[in-house]
């Protein structure tokens, strides 16, 4: 029984990780339709800014600012330059620029930082807390409380604002998006700065159980868009249950079944819950007229 | 109030709109007529700043708004009710008339959207449900009272009539002439272009992209030439 | 209609003569090489177009194909005794019958959830590939024997720079063939609309099926040749970022554009190569210019630069 | 003055960069100083280095790369066994010299003639880790291993020769290159009765994590063995205090300062950490030392040879005797393309954050 | 003779039961037009005959076989066609190779067949596509044979997706409103189009809100409200009923109505 507990929380910890990185597609992908593949490369950010500031002697809450804001700036000039110039292309067009971009951001990366893995200290020691006879490190708990207050700002943005609603409008249909005044260039700017400032804060949350170089942000990116797609993308609720569900997939996978085959344990049931529900656990079910 | 010189557009290497040129004064119904292809759609949608134009000035209460960006173009009081209804799919009913009143601040917002409703009370009916699954006509109304939202002092209608039924065609036409009884000015594209002229003020007619005649709408209406292209016979 | 016959024929001539006439400027072996990797690349690339340009289905799992043909004529030969050619068969048959079942489930869903599904299918081979070393040699891969035809040991980058050229060759011009027939266009038309395509009689389910087996079995063959020109093989053939870099090459070449496919390979083959000279910059480069290009050409290279070149001409 | 081309394919990016980058730093630096004190065999060298991003079908067009379009005479490179693998036959079709820098003993067991190898293989780590149990009597082990090239290899080594040294595997998990969670793994481990020792063979990030896990678990009191795939400062670094008491076989470079002043490495490995770190500006790892090894048992059988042919200095290769590198004193035969033994290989104890020698029988 | 025939039909939108126990039937070469206000629930039932929804009860006969439930390619391939009321074109071909999409089952078409381009192929594809002209001829639309659909025009791509079902050979075309987008004039040749059309022995079902052609074509006429059915009858005793005078025509309709 313990060891149930044990696989619990392990899931849940890394479940936790995957729902803060599909939560950073959420955004983007509500303006435009775009899976962003360089949301990784925020979440890298987010660490590796936070570990180089720090290391520089920036007390760590200033350092973990720094790291928002730089990614912030990152994910404006994404959009300023890459992905606003290119108006009118298809979304797949889109989706290998933002491919481009990854690239080229971990390319920069590798420069500006270095190759070398990194660590944070975790924010309440390393004390291990027991629970049920699990070893829960104090980490996890940020993790998930970090989860939680994103998701729920989220939520509360996009189903409560008006301006929530524009981002929504501007998926939907750019065109009247523009007719009614929306600046659609200004949403996406501030889908892209969303996102990219969710990402740097999930990457300075998991640092610390993660650790991160500068080229982590590809798998993420990987797990966080299967965890997003699993609960159904566009929905911040869906994108926190897809990550869970995935981590606890895996450790459940890695425990009883086999640690080599929980990747694949993990798909197979993505799978299998796609084959009965297509949107995802709680996507947007969409309506479509003839 | 509305100025338009010499006008052109095109999509690609096709030129669309060949210089046009045309007037709509404040509190006027001004009717665009003319068939599948001619323009019409483009030239609202230049209007609106969502078609670039090759050419030519478009001047509203005495600012040159050629050059303006869509929102402010909407900020001026300008808005559309596009061909195709162009509604926002995912979103309820209520957020898609809400999303019409965008750039207002004023408190009156809630009032109007209940105006709305009594204007279209199938929509009422609907008013939470998502507006993709609405029928074809409810999209229309949708549409139409989503550009009424926004406040228009000149509102661009791109065929409303567009899959109501006739009952409601009335309906449409009616709300049109008590919006200019509002002192809202309408410019109206219509296929069904009996109708439009007989409750419009003035009219034009389009052809593969230049203006071909223009006139009191009364004037249209007896005008042989338009009777046989577009009126019909009878 | 003759334009389009010969449009097609021009298309395959010019490319045999650019086969033809490259290995004049050619001052080393090494030229070879890349350009054969260049035709492997493109010939995948052209199946996987199939799919994504014609029929407008994604797949980031078709890496997963192409490891299966390269395992093949790894395996085949190694543990089975068979001949390289009958592996290579073998593998095209073993992929295209997963592509049928795989695909009779997951070609239902859409867009990005089709993109996820195929991924996963994609890291599912990777992953049976990198764990069962047994028969794959695990992570660090196998060796492949060398092909030989008619008892003639095929080996040196000259000879195979003919034998993936002639692939290339008879792939561009299947890919080509569909334009014009009743197949291609129900490809063409459940992209655009599936639910004018159903009403018009197309079994939709049964031509994304059909596109998904080809552009599979493109790549099982593409795979295949790879291992057998390379003499090893790894599971990263098989693996997620192949899968984004075949998707990468059909977009920047242009998506529906058979030569746009040849074209997208190249620049992603000889890309790396030139940017070694940047050594620590050629990440960041690559990047840049991917999007640049991206930006630029929206539509992709090669129907950007037809667009130009008829525009020039009128 | 004539030069000599030395060709080099790493994987300075990738999820083998913590390699491929010091080796690549080594080399440039070396080549250098080579270069500055008047070259060798009369002739400057000139160092071709491609990065293969970790991608063995990329490491395999840089080698046709190296000999059709450089023409270099000798090969020092190949970051991983994977990349080295896809290289070999390359080399040996052109019959040019190829020093691996890769791990796995499959590199040089079957001997072949042109490829060479400096870093002790997974197969001798298994067994100093197994001598060590030994002396410990420990016979219970559980595995956990990384599922890269790397982590597979020497877990199939460990596996082969577990027997030899009387231990017996009972449990055994993996995880995957970039999992940042083992405690899954580690709890069906620590659920198993009677493990006396647990072995990582891994690189990369795991082993820090999977350490890490081992201490929030609280498994600390049965002993941790990682591989030489950590044997990098960085390790004990990332680890953090959970590091404490882990136990690796590693090559002396990493407890320099800490050798005995007349042990014949001693100056060697001092002089490689002292160049590396001013130059690098980063602490030393052994895999840097790997290039270091290899670079100069080429140039030592270049001047044997007094030439640049490919051929002689392949036979001089084979010659080598007594070369003190970073790794150990390496002597070659026809039948022995690495010249290590297992004296070689030191078995380290993280204390006090810092790498020890453990002492023999403890 | 009865070509399609609908019996008892119900379908559920959640709560709103958008069909409820409609029944029709129509004979070969017959127009029969379904009328009612907005949201009564015509487009539904298209969709429900041409199998895109299913049905929570009812049955639908072609040919007196029982087709209910079955998908629309399969109903296409029995003798189904229809057009949209948002339009349904493929925006990234021609107009001709639209309607050649259109001819679809008219065609042969064996994948490997195609894969080599074999002669029959192409001597196939060029006789679909003079079939495909001359369809796009009867809607006016053979200069713009060559004009991506994507760029037409609105009333354009409406009459092209008439051309499209039309050249499957449909023996029943369901139409829902084709005369959307254009105007009297425009519409007056579509009104002969149909008439042509139902002349050949194709039973059309035609959903339209212009009065004029609904009154003008129809051999019968079903009014349909808030998913019943109203009144069934002709041209003649719907534009009397003064039920749906109320609900459905208004002063502008009758005047319509009253003009055909
Ligand atoms: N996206 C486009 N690309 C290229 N050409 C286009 C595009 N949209 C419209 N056109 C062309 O521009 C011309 C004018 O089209 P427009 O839509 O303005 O006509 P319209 O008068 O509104 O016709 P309708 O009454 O059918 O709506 C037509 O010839 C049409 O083919
Ligand atoms: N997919 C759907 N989801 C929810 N409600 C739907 C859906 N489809 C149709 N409805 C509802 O069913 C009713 C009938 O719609 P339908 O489109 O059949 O009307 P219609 O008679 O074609 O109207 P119109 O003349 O405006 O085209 C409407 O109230 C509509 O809102
Ligand atoms: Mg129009
Ligand atoms: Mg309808």
């Amino acid at each position: 029984m313990p060891e149930f507990f044990q696989f619990l929380v392990s899931g849940l910890t890394v479940g936790a990780v995957y729902a803060l990185v599909a939560l950073g597609f959420t955004l983007v992908y509500n303006a435009s339709d775009v899976v962003n593949f360089a949301q990784g490369e925020f979440v890298m950010l987010g660490g590796m800014v936070t570990v180089f500031a720090s290391a520089a002697g920036v007390p760590l809450p200033l350092a973990a600012l720094i790291a928002v804001g730089v990614s912030i700036i990152v994910g404006l000039l994404l959009y300023w330059l890459a992905i606003a110039p290119a108006r009118g292309a298809s979304a797949v067009s889109l989706i290998i620029i933002t491919i481009g971009a990854s690239i080229l951001l971990r390319g920069a990366a590798q420069i500006v930082f270095d190759k070398q893995f990194h660590k944070l200290p975790s924010f309440s020691g390393d004390t291990p807390l027991n629970i049920f006879g699990a070893a829960v490190q104090p980490q996890s708990f940020w993790v998930l409380g970090g989860a939680a207050v994103i998701v729920l700002l989220l939520h509360v943005f996009l189903e409560r604002t008006l301006l929530g609603k524009a981002v929504l409008a501007t998926a939907a249909n750019r065109l009247a998006a523009r007719l009614v005044g929306i600046n659609t260039a200004t949403i996406m700017a501030l889908a892209f700065g969303g996102s990219a400032a969710i990402g740097a804060f999930a990457g300075i949350l998991i640092t610390p159980i993660t650790l991160t170089s500068y080229d982590v942000g590809t798998l993420l990116a990987l797990k966080g868009f299967a965890a997003a797609m699993l609960g159904g993308i566009g929905n911040p609720l869906g994108a926190v249950a897809g990550g869970l569900l995935l981590g606890l997939l895996e450790a459940f996978g890695a425990g009883y079944i086999s640690s080599t085959y929980k990747d694949a344990f993990a798909f197979i049931v993505i799978l299998a819950v796609l084959f009965a529900a297509p949107q995802g656990l709680f996507g947007r079910r969409s309506v479509e007229r003839v | 109030m509305l100025e338009i010189a010499n006008l052109r557009s095109a999509y690609g290497r096709i030129e669309v709109l060949k210089g046009m040129s045309l007037e709509v004064r404040a509190g006027e119904v001004v009717a665009l007529i003319g068939s599948n292809g001619a323009g019409k759609t483009t030239l609202l949608r230049a209007l609106s700043g969502v078609q670039p134009i090759t050419g030519g000035e478009i001047t509203f209460l005495g600012e040159r708004i050629d050059r303006l960006a869509s929102h402010r173009r909407v900020a001026r009081g300008i808005l559309q009710s596009p061909e195709g209804r162009q509604i926002f799919d995912p979103l309820s009913v209520e957020d898609n008339l809400r999303l019409g009143a965008y750039l207002r601040r004023d408190k009156e917002i809630d009032d109007d959207r209940e105006k709305i409703f009594r204007m279209f009370p199938t929509l009422e009916e609907k008013r939470s449900q998502l507006a993709g699954g609405l029928s074809g006509g409810q999209q229309q109304m949708l549409a139409i009272g989503r550009a009424l939202m926004g406040k228009p002092k000149l509102l661009l209608l791109d065929e409303p009539s567009l899959g109501l039924s006739p009952l409601l065609v009335d309906q449409i036409l009616a709300a049109i002439v008590s919006l200019r009884e509002a002192g809202i000015t309408v410019l109206l594209v219509e296929q069904n272009a009996a109708a439009a002229l007989e409750i419009a003020d003035r009219g034009y007619v389009i052809e593969t992209g230049r203006i071909v005649h223009s006139g009191p709408a009364s004037a249209l209406l007896s005008d042989p030439r338009v009777k046989s292209a577009y009126l019909g016979f009878d | 209609m003759l334009a389009g016959l010969s449009h097609r024929y021009g298309i395959l001539i010019v490319l045999a003569a650019v086969m033809a006439l490259l290995p004049l400027t050619f001052p080393s072996g090494y030229y070879f090489r890349v350009a054969s990797l260049v035709w492997v690349s493109a010939f995948a690339a052209i199946g996987l177009n199939i799919l994504m340009g014609k029929a407008g289905q994604v797949s980031l799992g078709h890496a997963g194909f192409f490891g299966i043909g390269a395992y093949a004529v790894a395996i085949g030969p190694a543990h089975l005794g068979l001949p390289s050619l009958a592996a290579l068969v073998i593998g095209a048959g073993v992929s295209a019958l997963l592509a049928y079942l795989v695909g009779r489930p997951i070609l239902r869903l859409r867009g990005h959830y089709l993109a996820i599904a195929t991924l996963g299918f994609g890291i599912l081979v990777a992953l049976v590939i990198t764990t069962e070393s047994r028969w794959t040699g695990g992570p660090d891969g196998m060796a492949v024997a060398k092909l030989s035809l008619f008892g003639w040991r095929v080996s040196g980058s000259g000879a195979w720079y003919w034998i993936t050229g002639g692939l290339l060759l008879a792939g561009t011009w299947i890919a080509l063939n569909l334009d014009e027939t009743p197949t291609g266009r129900a490809f063409r038309a459940l992209h655009d609309s599936e639910i004018a395509a159903r009403v018009t009689g197309i079994n939709v389910n049964r031509f994304k099926l059909q596109a998904f087996v080809i552009a599979a079995v493109y790549a099982s063959l593409a795979g295949s040749a790879l291992a057998m020109m390379n003499g090893f093989v790894n599971p990263d053939q098989a693996g997620f970022l192949h899968s984004v870099e075949l998707v990468t090459m059909v977009v920047l070449g242009g998506l529906g554009s058979v030569v746009g496919s040849i074209v997208g390979a190249a620049v992603l083959i000889m890309l790396p190569q030139l940017l070694t000279v940047f050594q620590e910059y050629e990440n960041l480069l690559l990047g840049f210019i991917i999007i640049v290009s991206m930006i630029f050409m929206r539509d992709g290279i090669v129907p950007m630069v037809w667009k130009l070149m008829s525009r020039k001409r009128a | 003055q004539q030069t000599v081309k030395v060709g080099s394919v790493l994987s300075v990016t990738g999820p083998a960069s913590f390699l491929g980058e010091p080796e690549d730093k080594t080399l440039r630096m070396y080549i250098e100083k080579i270069n500055a004190a008047g070259g060798v065999a009369g002739k400057k060298i000139e160092l071709v280095i491609y990065d293969d991003g970790g991608d063995a079908n990329k490491a395999r067009t840089f080698a046709t790369r190296l000999i059709e379009d450089d023409k270099v005479v000798a090969m020092v490179g190949g970051s991983t066994t994977g990349t080295t693998m896809a290289m070999i036959p390359v080399f040996e079709e052109a019959q040019v010299p190829f020093i691996s820098l890769a791990g796995a003993v499959e590199v040089i067991d079957p001997v072949r003639k042109y490829v060479f190898k400096t870093p002790h293989t997974d197969k001798m780590a298994c067994q100093k880790i197994f001598e060590n149990l030994k002396q410990r009597n420990f016979t219970k082990i559980a595995m956990i291993s990384g599922t890269d090239g790397f982590g597979a290899s020497m877990r199939a080594q460990c596996i082969k020769v577990a027997p030899a040294y009387g231990v017996q595997i009972v449990a055994e998990e993996t995880y995957g290159p970039r999992d940042s969670d083992m405690t899954a793994q580690l709890t069906k481990i620590k659920s198993v009765a009677g493990i006396q020792a647990v072995i990582n063979p891994g690189f990369g990030q795991g082993p820090a994590i999977v350490t890490r896990n081992y201490a929030q678990l609280g498994m600390s009191a049965i002993p941790l063995y990682q591989s030489h795939g950590v044997a990098s400062k960085s390790f004990i670094e990332l680890a953090g205090p959970a590091a404490e008491g882990v136990r690796l076989p590693a090559a002396a470079l990493l407890v320099g300062d800490k050798l005995p002043d007349n042990d014949p490495q001693k100056k060697v490995v001092v002089g490689y950490k002292q160049t590396y770190e001013a130059t690098a500006k980063q602490p030393v790892s052994t895999f840097g030392g790997h290039a270091y090894d290899g670079l100069f048992i080429l140039v030592e059988a270049m001047k044997r040879a007094n030439s640049t042919d490919a051929k002689k200095v392949r036979d001089e290769i084979e010659k080598t005797k007594g070369f003190i590198g970073t790794g150990g004193i390496v002597t070659m035969s026809p039948a022995d393309h690495l010249g290590l033994d297992l004296a070689a290989f030191k078995m380290l104890e993280i204390k006090g954050g810092d790498w020890t020698l453990v002492k023999p029988g403890s | 003779m009865t070509i399609l025939a609908v019996n008892d039909i119900e379908i559920a939108f959640g709560v709103l039961k958008a069909i409820d126990g409609v029944s029709f039937a129509v004979d070969a070469g017959q127009i029969f037009s379904i009328i009612g206000p907005n949201g009564a629930g015509k487009t539904t039932l298209f969709n429900v005959i041409s199998g895109m929804y299913r049905a929570n009860h009812g049955r639908v006969e072609l040919s007196g076989e029982d087709v209910t439930g079955l998908v629309p390619d399969a109903l296409a391939a029995r003798g189904m066609s229809r057009t949209f009321q948002n339009l349904q074109i493929f925006q990234r071909m021609t107009a001709a190779e639209n309607v050649m999409v259109g001819r679809h089952l008219q065609e042969n078409c064996n994948l490997l067949a195609d894969l080599f381009r074999l002669p029959s192929v192409t001597r196939q594809n060029r006789a679909t596509r003079e079939a495909a002209l001359t369809f796009l001829d009867q809607v006016g639309l053979r200069d713009s044979a060559d004009t991506l659909a994507g760029s037409l025009s609105y009333g354009a791509c409406k009459r092209l997706e008439i051309a499209r079902a039309l050249a499957a050979e449909p023996r029943v075309l369901l139409l829902d409103e084709p005369a959307a987008g254009c105007n009297s004039v425009e519409t007056e040749e579509i009104d002969r189009l149909i008439c042509r059309v139902a002349g050949k022995g194709i039973a059309v079902v035609l959903v339209e809100h212009d009065m004029k052609l609904v009154m003008k074509i129809s051999n019968r006429i079903l009014v349909l409200d808030r998913g019943r059915a109203l009144i069934e009858g002709s041209p003649r005793e719907v534009r009397d009923s003064p039920a749906v005078l109320e609900a459905y025509l208004g002063k502008h309709g009758a005047r319509e109505a009253g003009r055909a």
